[in-house]
């Protein structure tokens, strides 16, 4: 144990936890509409910190990450809807399915790197959405799958209101938030800096590196699974727009303004834009020109997203 | 610049807080919260909505039963998922007593549990789809819009009986609204005698209907076109060059030839007939004085369908505030009260509500023509009060799984 | 006999529309390996703008010219002053243009309202000339000739041409062609502002063959994606070839099997890369 | 054409049979069979586009064949990946210093120290917390005397200090043999001198393949040199021999093109 290399990892731990402690703390004060947003803020965490595991970690730049989302979403869906499952077991069940789902798609798109990856997920992306239109007795098509209820959760009971159902995001939200410093730490977690770094380099040193990542995509396809699943909770409903290709941009836009490879970033990027799309559009309906005006300042001026300009400014 | 981000979230926030906190009068107003889109593809339509629920709203000066009423616009965006975060917002944060609006079929499925759950009651202005009125009525749901079924069965009548259309081949968007107008058609067309020989759903994002319309059968006697918005410029064009046009009449679902399309559309749509439960030149005294007061908010020769309708909803919303002496509060008697209220005249014609929620109305049947240098829907045929059961009994009627790729099946293709 | 002539001919068109989408990305692809979100706003901004030119000069090929020489000034101004900044970062290159897009989007809604517009080309747009029994509509022939004549052009530029050769070493290995002494920050400009010209032509014609409105942008940013992908990125040739392949493809896919309707694009290319994960003239 | 070295007898370590590789129309590697015996020093030395790099990628299996035969110890490796490659023994240096550039000097040898087990999947546990790939990495940061330098992030060395974390990266990896691309390239004299010398020093029982420009760096390390030219084997023998070569001064020598660079 070397207790040098905690100290970061420490300091991180400690921030986030004030964090927390202060998004659970404030939510009863909040106007209701702001907890909705956090809300979905948590939710968009995990997916974006999910696929910054690929993007910023493995540099693995996914445009299909919104494909394992929907598949957590849909089945969840499904199995509220068509089969009265319990919280519990459709969480499950989208967690493994999407995990699944992602294993078979590893398989077509690790053949690609680079710019080509991009592209070859892009094409995973638009599929997947045909099939979300199409497969009608699975989706319901364009008007998707109506009538999900609120979750019963145990020990809390149904959570219907705004705030008991932010709370058992927040709760779910505080568990993987673990599960992923827990990663990037690990052993696994660096043998993906070192394949974003130098695949060659890695492959003599005798890692597998399909294997690596294809772990990551499964291990990040099981995450988008699971925020898809409270995605389709939150919501209510699940149609085709969780699957369409400016959903995958979003997540990457979330994880590329927070500040890839840092997994705290892409936190701060999923609130960042959820933020920026549904409150500023309650007050101008040029809400689209501050969010293009916000991904163009952050590009050209935060070169390691919201999170570098924070650090920069300490 | 992090500090100015900061700020900048801290000023919405705060915003977002200190807004209701303003001081309330003694009569507080009636809030009424209303989405539509206002961005992404549909923003003109979302603004056309507005356009029109608003102009009603500034005629009574936003005072209805001696309160003031208080409209909140929210963006629907270009997903379902907006729509029903914004109505949770309107719903706690706002505390609407009445929720309008909604154009697209999902959003409005969406939304409605949502409000439903929330007891709140829910006017849609738009949103077409059979459903939401039908085996998924719900209590607190209202609909002043029109459905596609309906416009189906009325065109299937008027095919067989006016047309004399014996045989049918059908283009049409593969969506909700499609499915359920092409629905409705084939069963009064085929309960009448007449057969759909053949029936092509086109993506909603079609490029290019060349190959459809090259692969039309050539012995229908006419062409039942159910494409909507920009893609219905594509597909007339597409009928007029393949010469389609000059052979055969086409029967289209009436957005197909709105008189927003029509510029765009030109001589291209020229004897196209379609229904819908309004057109510009609809020759009342209610419709002209409403298209001379749009005329003036849009500054556009041409009123789209959306604005004619929401104008509509919001002079029907408002007579059953007015019925309820504006305790819009008593949310039971307040909903009973909006399914029953009757309106005599509107710029569309009379309006009321069936027991499911949806709307009886006019529908009229409509020929573009070109007056002067302008073109318009004119009308030439009025079905009177149509139920969107048409002459079915509703409970009968119900028993049916919805219109869909595959209801009625196509036996004569 | 006939629906296969009309069939084939509706093809190539729509695979002419294809290409002039597709060929300017694939250039902005391959000498700058960028994923440029914003081409589907060229095409829109130039559509636009070729409305208002055809309205003001009475014009179309002078509105043709005007507006996409307008969007390649454009996109030269917004590589200078934007993506030559973020040089080299493929993640801040795409959120950039997904900015730009995003702009775009909006300005033009802003200015132009939502209600859509059919651009007007010359009267003999609307006619068809009769070949041996067979009817083809003169807009769709013109599409053909414009794609064809731009691809010769483009083709002998880069196979002929001194800075053809620049730009085609630029695709294959941009370090090397910095060490050859070719000036490359000036050939990226050019490359970027020949693709957001091509996109604008795309524009301007494709609005009088299926009209204008807001969305667009987004909605054939992906038919311009799947061409490149399918024809390999920063491949001239592979475009046209990908182009033809998927608008007939696509073409007969609707016409013989309408149910497939939503996959007559995407399928092929899932395809393509299952087995070519480059492209059909892609180079690793 | 087959260059036979060592004894006969014992198996040999690396064996490479007709092995060529195509580039589309362009033939790098042609025909090339070499043999090296367990714990031999070999230099493979040519003109630029001889073929040398492009002949390790192919014996470390970065790329595969187009035709021929690889051996490890008597095993056929043809086939097999990369990775499980180095499993075997086989470890390699880069011509171009390929390292992790945003990790610490230690992540970069904890990683090489992780490769060969199975630690590398653990997922929930940090990698603070185990002890033994930290300790090797340690310890060869202390061999290679960089252990001041242990959390500087990589990107941030010297070229000289890089191409001692090169070595120490292939060393982690416990090879029996070990391909060398030029592993002085870049540095000072001193610097050169200095890696020469921690080459000599390696445990006699490993293998060495090296490409080397420096041809006093050669002497000083190898027994046997083999000659390629233009993806071809062109010759072989002691050092002397083919310095006296005239065939090899013509291609290689008689152009000037090699110096102390």
């Amino acid at each position: 144990m070397d207790v040098a290399a905690t100290r970061a990892p420490m300091r991180l731990v400690t921030g986030l936890a004030v964090a927390l402690v202060i998004l659970a703390g404030l939510a009863p004060v909040l106007p209701s509409y702001v907890v909705i947003l956090m809300t979905e803020g948590l939710i968009y965490a995990i997916a974006a910190a999910s696929l910054d595991l690929l993007l910023g970690f493995a540099g693995l730049a996914s445009l299909g990450h919104s494909a394992f989302f929907a598949v957590g979403a849909y089945t969840t869906a499904i199995l509220v809807t068509r089969h009265q499952a319990s919280f519990g077991a459709a969480l499950a069940a989208s967690i493994v399915l999407a995990a699944v789902a992602s294993a078979a798609i590893a398989i077509l798109v690790l053949r690609a790197t680079g710019i080509y990856f991009m592209m070859i997920t892009l094409a995973v992306s638009l599929c997947a959405w045909g099939l979300a239109y199409r497969w009608v007795s699975l989706t319901g098509g364009d008007t998707g799958i109506v009538g999900i209820p609120r979750p019963r959760v145990p020990w809390v009971g149904l959570a219907s209101g705004t705030l008991s159902f932010y709370y058992t995001v927040l709760a779910l939200f505080v568990v993987c938030l673990a599960l992923y410093l827990l990663l990037i730490w690990s052993p696994f977690g660096k043998t993906l800096v070192g394949i974003r770094d130098s695949e060659s380099r890695m492959r003599v040193l005798g890692y597998n590196v399909f294997l690596h990542k294809a772990v990551a995509l499964v291990v990040a396809g099981a995450f988008a699974g699971l925020a898809g699943s409270l995605y389709a909770y939150y919501n209510g409903f699940v149609g085709p727009s969780a699957v369409d290709l400016a959903h995958s941009m979003q997540f990457v836009l979330m994880v590329i303004v927070g500040g890839p490879g840092t997994l705290v970033g892409p936190l701060i990027g999923a609130f960042a834009i959820t933020f920026l799309e549904k409150m500023v559009s309650v007050f101008t309906e040029r809400w689209v020109m501050v969010l293009a005006a916000a991904y163009v300042v952050t590009a050209l001026w935060a070169p390691r997203g919201m999170l570098g300009l924070l650090r920069a400014a300490r | 610049m992090k500090k100015h981000l900061v700020l900048a979230l801290v000023a919405l926030v705060a915003a977002v807080v200190l807004v209701p906190a303003a001081p309330a009068a003694e009569k507080p107003p009636i809030k009424i919260g209303f989405i539509a889109p206002k961005t992404g593809n549909f923003a003109q339509f979302g603004l056309d909505m507005l356009n029109g629920f608003k102009l009603y709203l500034s005629e009574i000066d936003y005072m209805i039963a001696g309160r003031k009423v208080e409209l909140i616009e929210e963006d629907e965006g270009a997903t379902p998922a907006n729509a029903v975060t914004k109505a949770r917002k309107l719903i706690e944060h706002d505390k609407v007593q009445l929720m309008g609006g909604l154009l697209m079929a999902a959003a409005a499925y969406a939304v409605a549990p949502v409000v439903q759950e929330a007891g709140v009651p829910l006017v849609i202005t738009v949103a077409a789809s059979d459903d939401l009125t039908q085996r998924k009525a719900s209590k607190y749901l209202a609909r002043v819009s029109l459905t596609g079924g309906e416009h189906g069965h009325v065109a299937g009548d008027y095919a067989y009986r006016k047309l004399g259309w014996r045989k049918v081949a059908v283009i049409a968007m593969d969506y909700g609204w499609g499915h359920e107008v092409t629905g409705g058609f084939q069963r009064v067309f085929e309960e009448l005698g007449g057969q759909v020989i053949q029936k092509i759903w086109t993506p909603v994002i079609t490029t290019d209907f060349g190959p459809y319309v090259a692969s039309l059968k050539p012995e229908a006697d006419g062409i039942l076109d159910v494409v909507t918005g920009a893609a219905s410029i594509r597909l007339i064009g597409e009928l007029r060059k393949a010469g389609v046009l000059d052979k055969k009449k086409v029967l289209a679902a009436g957005t197909a030839t709105d008189e927003t399309l029509l510029t765009a559309l030109g001589d291209t749509a020229l004897g196209v007939l379609t229904f819908l439960p309004w057109s510009q030149a609809l020759d009342t005294p209610e419709n002209k004085r409403f298209v001379e007061r749009i005329k003036q908010v849009t500054k556009k020769d041409y009123v789209g369908f959306s604005g004619a309708i929401n104008y509509g909803a919001a002079m029907w919303i408002a007579e059953a505030i007015r019925q309820v002496g504006g305790d819009v509060e008593n949310k039971e008697k307040f909903f009973q009260t909006l399914r029953a209220t009757e309106i005599k005249s509107s710029p569309r014609g009379p309006i009321k509500i069936d027991k499911y929620g949806h709307i009886i109305q006019n529908i009229y049947i409509r020929r573009v023509d070109k007056v002067g240098n302008l073109y318009q829907n004119t009308v030439i045929e009025t079905y009177p009060s149509v139920s969107q059961f048409w002459k079915y009994n509703p409970e009968e009627y119900l028993k049916q799984p919805i219109y869909s790729r595959d209801n009625p099946p196509c036996r004569h293709c | 006999m006939e629906f296969w002539v009309n069939q084939t001919f509706n093809g190539v068109s729509y695979a002419a529309l294809l290409f002039l989408l597709g060929g300017g990305l694939t250039l902005i692809f391959g000498v700058m390996k960028i994923v440029n979100i914003a081409h589907g706003s060229f095409y829109l901004v130039g559509g636009y703008l070729g409305v208002a030119l055809v309205a003001a000069t009475g014009n179309f090929y002078l509105a043709l010219l005007g507006a996409a020489l307008a969007v390649a000034a454009g996109g030269v101004i917004l590589e200078r002053v934007f993506l030559r900044a973020v040089e080299g970062d493929d993640l801040r290159q795409m959120l950039l243009t997904m900015g730009i897009a995003l702009f775009f989007q909006d300005a033009c809604l802003l200015v132009w309202g939502g209600d859509p517009f059919n651009l007007r080309g010359p009267a003999y747009f609307a006619q068809s000339v009769k070949l041996g029994g067979f009817t083809f509509p003169i807009l769709r022939l013109f599409m053909i000739a414009a794609a064809g004549v731009l691809f010769v052009v483009l083709w002998w530029f880069q196979e002929k041409t001194r800075a053809g050769a620049m730009v085609r070493a630029a695709i294959d290995n941009a370090e090397m062609t910095e060490a050859l002494g070719i000036n490359v920050p000036i050939l990226k400009m050019a490359v970027f502002g020949l693709g957001a010209f091509l996109a604008g032509v795309a524009g301007v014609v494709g609005s009088a063959f299926m009209g204008i409105y807001p969305g667009l942008d987004f909605e054939i940013l992906p038919y311009a994606f799947v061409v490149v992908i399918v024809g390999g990125m920063g491949s001239l040739s592979g475009a046209f070839v990908a182009a033809l392949v998927l608008g007939l493809l696509d073409n007969f896919g609707k016409a013989l099997f309408p149910e497939i309707s939503y996959f007559t694009l995407f399928a092929p290319m899932a395809i393509v890369l299952a087995f070519r994960p480059t492209g059909l003239f892609g180079r690793a | 054409m087959t260059g036979h070295a060592g004894d006969g007898g014992a198996t040999p370590a690396v064996q490479c049979e007709g092995v060529t590789r195509w580039f589309g129309g362009l033939e790098a590697v042609s025909q090339v069979s070499l043999s090296l015996a367990a714990g031999e020093r070999r230099a493979i030395i040519g003109p630029n586009g001889a073929g040398k790099t492009t002949l390790f990628r192919l014996i470390s299996g970065e790329m595969p064949v187009t035709a021929g035969r690889v051996r490890l110890f008597g095993r056929d490796i043809t086939t097999t990946p990369c990775h499980r490659r180095t499993q075997l023994g086989l470890g390699r240096t880069f011509q171009i210093t390929n390292l992790f550039p945003t990790l610490s000097v230690l992540d970069n040898l904890v990683l090489a120290a992780l490769g060969l087990g199975r630690t590398k999947f653990s997922m929930l546990r940090p990698l603070w917390t185990y002890p033994e790939p930290r300790a090797r990495a340690l310890e060869t940061l202390d061999t290679v005397g960089l252990a001041d330098k242990r959390d500087a992030i990589v990107r941030t060395l010297s070229h000289g200090e890089q191409r001692q974390i090169e070595m120490a990266l292939a060393l982690l990896t416990c090879p029996r043999v070990l391909l060398l691309d030029e592993p002085t390239a870049g540095l000072s004299p001193a610097e050169s001198a200095l890696m020469t010398r921690a080459i000599q020093q390696l445990d006699r029982s490993i293998t060495i393949l090296l490409i080397e420009h420096d041809m006093d760096v050669v002497f000083d390390i190898v027994s046997r040199i083999t000659v390629l030219h233009l993806g071809r084997f062109f010759a072989e023998g002691s050092p002397a021999e083919v310095r006296q070569d005239p065939r090899v001064q013509e291609i290689y020598f008689g152009a000037g093109e090699v110096t102390a660079c």
